[in-house]
């Protein structure tokens, strides 16, 4: 499992690995946002949370497709599938290299990005609380969507489209936690809630996302 | 470990494609699969690999004794030989010694440092096969081993299978290259063609076509 | 009869085909009665004057487009758990449906709430539901034609509205929390307490509400059994090809 | 007609998207499930045609 661990990260961190991506993307975000609505830091200040929210989550979708689709196509797939360990542990491991390499990344980049954006003081705190506990719960449902389009040659738009309705419980409650952590307000039941999504989906989604390997493999 | 195959029926794209497959590969033994091009030598191997479900029949040997190698080596272009060989021998649980020993018995000693990307289409083979070695299982199933493998390359190939037969391990391999094992038997897959190639049972193919006639 | 008899898609042919022309009469005749009904002959409400015609419409295709999601739901386990293929063709059959009773519900819900709320698209929650669950279709749909093996597009597609369906209650409770909305409860299971649903319109709106589950039937009937005949041409063409 | 005031336009409207989207949905519907049935008789026929003259060299 380590082992698998390893070379996920070694692999996202060698050229062409799709570490950088993400978070070059989520740089562009922050800086193109305040291009598009204007200096005003009120208004800034306002959109951050959920600028930095949803710059993270489709910072996160950019390299879903990586998780299995390069594994199926030189064939490392069926030998994980035939060696000692479990599926529903490769597509978890698979999904922590994922968080590791975007989640993690742009948690701790984030607060970054926010000074950009003019987010109060306040804010800081639980946009780091909000991302680290959510963006988890992005990466697993993410590697969920990817199982499903495992076989298709031209499935990243796809794999879009299947995952970004998947990704609203999530975003609403990790975009309130850090609204409402920058507006000074109790966000004890929606960081909860993040919390609960994260753990359901942790806990649940492997089992579902390795059946979609078994049937891609047959 | 003996592997025992009785009235096995396998698969492909919802149709049967051999059925009453048996056989029986004893410790010690080769048995190499023979048969045109698309008669499910492929299919075969995956269904006892247990990577598709069989259409019926038993395989005895569970999955943890059995290794397959499919035509893809499953390597990572961007990981070096060694980073690659080790990898598998942590999956497996072989230890850090088995990768180096492997890639020794293939003749990649020199090469191991070498990036997957920049090894030539008959070293990558030997890679792919030298996984074969760490994953410490009794039970070898072998998909075109000698794809994209010169003479000398061939006969070092036969030579590890040799040594691994020797060592109480048995191979299954399909392969259309006389290997000169002599421990090798030889089974002819187009005995087990069905005549009539039908769709499977509880499949969309059969519920579908039952050539009983027109749906109403 | 057991149900189970529909699984074989020879037996669900025949019943199916007895069945539709019953079916499709009942759909143009609820249809018929509840939107005539509704359009010609039910008074303007004493607070939202004509716009209270678009209830007809639009409170059965939202009830429907839910409802077809749960057809879905029901027919992928089935599929998933007995692997009947019938029952898989049936969900992929209600999808277009669904999308359609979806995209209904959400244009009449615009142009209901425009002279209403005076805006065309608020971030209602029930609106913003109904806006995910149009993705949802979407994706669903877009799995399906994407994969070519049957079997695995039937098992791929049945994950995913599995699973779809468990992220999509909990949008809908997310969306609840993040705006409280301005719709209006629903009003039509509230008869006999203190504001309800004027009974002029109640019963137009239950003939209106039981023509469009007529006429979603009438649908799903239609396609699966184009679904089922697509299957067999698959199956004939391949036991062509193999001789 | 009912007088619909000064909402005449977005009761037609909705009644009329409703009624396009509905009609839609049920002509893709019949015309796909046209298209099934003529293909899949197309085949049924050609299948046929090439069981018989063999089932008659049997016999």
């Amino acid at each position: 499992m380590i082992a698998l661990l390893l070379r996920d990260l070694t692999l996202a961190f060698r050229a062409g690995g799709g570490f950088g991506l993400g978070l070059a993307f989520f740089l562009l975000v922050a800086v193109l946002v305040p291009l598009g609505v204007g200096p005003e830091s009120g208004i800034l200040a306002i959109i951050a949370p959920g600028i930095l929210w949803v710059g993270a989550l489709l910072a996160s979708l950019l390299s879903l497709d990586r998780i299995f689709a390069l594994d199926h196509e030189d064939g490392s797939l069926d030998l994980l599938a035939t060696a000692p360990l479990p599926l529903e542990g490769v597509v978890a491991i698979k999904a922590l290299a994922h968080w590791l390499v975007t989640g993690l990344a742009l948690t701790l980049v984030a607060p970054l990005l926010a000074v950009l954006l003019n987010l109060p003081a306040a804010g800081y705190p639980w946009l780091l609380l909000s991302l680290a506990v959510g963006t988890p719960a992005l990466s697993v449902i993410g590697a969920f969507g990817a199982t499903l389009t495992i076989g298709l040659r031209r499935g990243g738009l796809l794999l879009s489209l299947l995952v970004l309705p998947l990704y609203v419980p999530t975003l609403v409650f990790g975009a309130e936690v850090a609204r409402r952590g920058a507006a000074g307000m109790a966000l004890a039941t929606p960081l909860a809630l993040l919390a609960a999504i994260t753990a359901g989906s942790l806990a649940l989604l492997p089992f579902a996302a390795a059946a979609a390997i078994r049937v891609n493999l047959r | 470990m003996e592997l025992r195959v009785g009235n096995l029926a396998v698969s492909r794209g919802g149709l049967v494609v051999l059925e009453g497959v048996g056989f029986t590969l004893h410790p010690g033994r080769a048995l190499v699969l023979r048969g045109a091009n698309g008669i499910g030598k492929t299919t075969l191997l995956r269904t006892i690999a247990g990577l598709q479900p069989a259409v019926c029949g038993e395989i005895s040997a569970a999955p943890e004794c059995l290794a397959y190698a499919s035509h893809a080596d499953g390597l990572k272009a961007a990981l070096s030989a060694r980073a690659n060989l080790s990898f598998w021998a942590s999956v497996f649980g072989t230890g850090r010694d088995a990768a180096g020993a492997a890639l020794e018995r293939m003749e990649l000693t020199g090469l191991q440092d070498r990036l997957a990307a920049q090894l030539s289409a008959g070293q990558k083979r030997r890679l792919g096969l030298a996984r074969l070695l760490v994953t410490g299982r009794p039970v070898w199933l072998l998909d075109e081993p000698t794809v994209s493998l010169d003479q000398a390359a061939v006969a070092l190939f036969a030579g590890v299978v040799r040594a691994h037969l020797a060592a109480g391990g048995s191979a299954l391999i399909a392969t259309h290259i006389d290997l000169g094992l002599d421990e090798a038997e030889t089974l002819d897959l187009g005995a087990f063609r069905p005549r009539q190639l039908r769709p499977v049972a509880g499949g969309f193919g059969e519920a579908f076509d039952d050539a009983t006639g027109a749906l109403p | 009869m057991s149900i189970w008899e529909f699984a074989n898609p020879r037996n669900f042919m025949r019943i199916s085909g007895r069945m539709l022309p019953w079916f499709a009469a009942l759909a143009v005749l609820t249809l018929a009665t509840g939107l005539i009904w509704g359009f010609f002959f039910t008074p303007d409400d004493y607070k939202q004057g004509a716009t209270v015609k678009i209830l007809f419409i639009h409170v059965p295709a939202a009830m429907m487009a839910i409802n077809a999601w749960i057809m879905m739901l029901v027919t992928s386990l089935i599929w998933v758990i007995r692997r009947h293929h019938v029952s898989a063709l049936a969900a992929r059959a209600a999808a277009p449906a669904g999308l359609t009773f979806t995209l209904i519900a959400l244009v009449t819900g615009a142009l209901w709430g425009q002279p209403m709320w005076n805006t065309w698209w608020e971030w209602d929650p029930r609106l913003t539901s109904f806006l995910i669950l149009c993705l949802f279709y979407l994706g669903y749909i877009a799995l399906w034609s994407a994969i070519e093996d049957p079997e695995a597009a039937a098992d791929l597609t049945g994950i995913l509205c599995i699973v779809g369906s468990v992220f999509a209650v909990l949008s809908r409770y997310a969306v609840k929390f993040w705006n409280q909305g301005l719709h209006q409860d629903s009003t039509i299971l509230k008869v006999g307490e203190e504001d309800p649903l004027d009974v002029a319109y109640y019963v137009p709106l239950v003939i209106s509400i039981v023509g469009f589950v007529f006429f979603f039937i009438v649908i799903v009937l239609l396609r699966t059994r184009m679904l089922i005949r697509a299957r067999r041409l698959i199956a004939l063409e391949a036991r062509e090809r193999v001789g | 007609m009912p007088d619909l005031g000064n909402y005449a336009f977005a009761v037609l409207a909705a009644w009329g998207a409703t009624l396009v989207l509905m009609g839609f949905l049920l002509a893709l519907t019949l015309v796909q499930a046209r298209r099934a049935r003529y293909a899949l008789a197309l085949a049924e026929e050609r299948i046929a045609a090439r069981v018989q003259p063999k089932a008659a060299e049997g016999a």
